[in-house]
């Protein structure tokens, strides 16, 4: 099963540029089903963490409003290569994703 | 003092995240009245507690003029603001406007990037939360019926 | 800025479809409701129908059918079969009438499309 | 003037004026390559492959955002895992397209030499299936799109090399059907691809400028933002034949399988870049 989650890593200088993508519906829970005309309702990551070597580096709290397949990328100093980063995301219904992987 | 109070939280933080990692998320709780507000300034009250923002020159709010599709819209925010505690995008014409808020944690930079929905013509407001202050710049994106795609 | 914004697609010159009352094979809608009896009324929808269906499926088979077509004919057999005689026979009207563009448009395609290949 | 000077000078004058509707196709390429070069004097000639983003500058810089992690890399590695999958018989995907993924793209679509028939990527990919004892996919399914998205991907950067033999009889008769079948008015609307895409290329309709045909199938599969999924060749095109309010064709049809022929026989010498990011 491949992960919901896809992330690129790159150094440049003492900063580390990370860039991820995840597979998520991000359903705004105001759209129809074209099929039966049915609300479909609201799914959406809610929270999108980065932890790198046991410490929590971002949080981002998404609304509805964040695109399907949502895309965040975001720096940070203070780490090297070889580092544990940890990317977890958890929705509005309770699922859940998680990827790890190491700095280079 | 606010600097010593905040690095005592990290600290804590950084305790709690050893003691349960790896699969638990520890983040502050979802913000969902600001989320759920359908109106931009109880939107900005509901996680700032006030609707006032200082505009600032000191934030770069990349967006395109015309958006190719109102349902990824490309963003990116950074500042030179000192002591940055969050970052937010907020889409005042949105039924929902608050979009989403970043937690800049101390050697996190302030520099983030994503991909947003918008449902119609509309400002974008990008707000930088520092210690000091509350801080905003927008711009307008417009969004069009598409004709055939191209 | 409002400019970018409107259409400026120049199209080339067209041809106007049309066709001519007296070569349409299609029965003209006024026609088709003498309400002289509920059997005259079906009899006289189901002659217009299938005119417009055979003229629906050689669209079809020259490969120039128009989108809407058959919905107009699948709505003109729902609305008969509710006894909305009018209604019925405005759809299949306008259902046959497109057919028969349709199947002008392929005809005339046939050569004209030689004339715009770029040279 | 007597009868037979009449017919003598109507004899010339048809001579004259008449040209042969059947030019060849490779002097079709080169009219239609130059009409974009004197059209767009501005853009190199490999910008084509990039679409609309070749003429449109603020839409490209959009495209570029989304290019910096573009969804259709979960598409490229469903595909993956589906290319590495054995089939009951112990054979694979690499065991029909030459055991080389990479340099298939290029080379599609072609004419079978048997049947005459214009084979596509997306038809190729399952009759490897087929002739495997696999069930086939469903055109425009997420298997078949995956697929393609990572053969497209795998073939990134070769030069698109259709090939229209000028003594095959049946691979000239497919191209000559796509070629009326771009040509030709449809639909309500009565307009035919070109009248979009050649002659209106770069213009807006409504809020949506128009692409350039020259590198219309250079990228495709594509990932679409206004559906959130992968779209093939032929999923665009019916959308395109819909919106002038024709009937569309079945995916795989002979009629896309002729457009996309000629086509892809105009975009010859650019290079494959799928699968595409779309608004």
């Amino acid at each position: 099963m491949a992960s919901t989650i896809k992330v690129k890593t790159k150094f440049l200088g003492d900063v580390v540029q990370v860039k991820s993508l995840m597979q998520h519906p991000m359903e705004t829970g105001a759209r129809k089903d074209p099929d039966n005309g049915f609300i479909i309702p609201a799914h959406h990551i809610t929270q999108l963490i980065f932890t790198n070597n046991g410490k929590q580096v971002m949080v981002a709290n998404f609304s509805t409003a964040v695109s399907k397949n949502p895309y965040f990328s975001f720096s940070f100093k203070g780490a090297k290569a070889g580092d544990t980063l940890i990317i977890s995301w958890v929705d509005n219904i309770g699922e859940k994703g998680e990827l790890e992987t190491q700095l280079k | 003092m606010q600097v010593t109070k905040r690095a005592f939280l990290q600290a804590g933080v950084v305790l709690l995240a050893l003691a349960v990692l790896p699969r638990k998320l520890l983040a502050a709780a979802w913000p969902q009245k600001a989320f759920s507000e359908p109106e931009m300034n109880a939107a900005l009250v509901g996680l700032f507690g006030t609707d006032v923002t200082t505009i600032s020159d000191k934030i770069t709010l990349k967006v395109p003029e015309i958006a190719e599709n109102g349902a990824v819209v490309p963003v990116t925010i950074k500042t030179s603001l000192q002591n940055v505690e969050s970052i937010s995008i907020v889409v005042e014409k949105n039924p929902r406007p608050m979009v989403a808020t970043f937690e800049i944690i101390p050697g996190t930079l302030a520099d983030i990037s994503s991909r947003i929905k918008m449902a119609e013509t509309s400002n974008v407001m990008a707000v930088i939360k520092t210690m000091e202050g509350i801080y905003s710049t927008s711009k307008q994106v417009k969004v069009t019926i598409g004709g055939c795609g191209g | 800025m409002i400019t970018r914004l409107i259409l400026t697609l120049l199209f080339v010159s067209q041809p106007v479809l049309t066709v001519s009352a007296e070569e349409s094979k299609c029965f003209p809608p006024g026609e088709q409701n003498p309400a002289s009896s509920p059997g005259n009324q079906k009899q006289h929808f189901e002659q217009q129908f299938s005119a417009a269906e055979n003229l629906r499926q050689a669209a079809a088979s020259a490969g120039a059918e128009w989108l809407k077509t058959e919905s107009l004919l699948i709505s003109a057999r729902e609305e008969a079969a509710s006894g909305n005689w009018n209604l019925a026979v405005q759809s299949t009207a306008k259902a046959c009438q497109q057919a028969e563009l349709a199947l002008q448009q392929a005809q005339y395609e046939s050569e004209a499309w030689k004339s715009r290949v770029i040279k | 003037m007597n009868k037979a000077i009449t017919a003598g000078l109507i004899f010339l004058f048809t001579l004259a004026v008449y040209q042969p509707a059947f030019a060849g196709p490779a002097e079709d390429r080169r009219a239609f390559v130059a009409y974009f070069e004197s059209r767009f004097p501005d853009i190199p000639f490999a910008e084509y492959a990039n679409g609309i983003y070749a003429i449109d500058q603020d839409a490209r810089n959009q495209w570029i955002e989304i290019e910096e992690f573009p969804p259709y890399e979960f598409a490229v590695d469903q595909g993956e895992s589906l290319w590495q999958e054995k089939f009951a018989d112990g054979k694979g995907y690499s065991d029909c397209f030459n055991s080389s993924k990479a340099g298939v793209r290029q080379n599609y679509p072609r004419v079978d030499g048997l049947s005459g028939e214009v084979i596509t990527l997306d038809m190729a990919i399952n009759l490897c299936r087929e002739q495997h004892g696999q069930k086939s996919f469903e055109f425009g399914s997420e298997e078949i799109l995956a697929l393609s998205a990572y053969i497209a991907f795998e073939s990134r950067g070769n030069v698109f090399n259709i090939i229209v033999a000028e003594d095959d009889p049946q691979a000239l008769a497919a191209y000559e059907e796509g070629k009326r079948f771009y040509y030709s008015k449809r639909g309500q609307l009565n307009l035919s691809c070109a009248d979009c895409h050649v002659a209106s290329a770069g213009q807006y309709v409504r809020a949506d400028r128009l692409s350039s045909s020259l590198g219309h199938p250079t990228h495709f599969p594509v990932y679409r933002s206004k559906f959130g999924s992968m779209l093939s060749l032929h999923q665009r095109v019916a959308g395109c034949i819909r919106d002038v309010r024709a009937k569309p064709f079945d995916l795989q049809s002979p009629e896309y399988r002729n457009l996309e022929y000629f086509l892809t026989y105009m975009s010859n010498g650019l290079e494959a870049n799928g699968p595409g990011a779309r608004k």
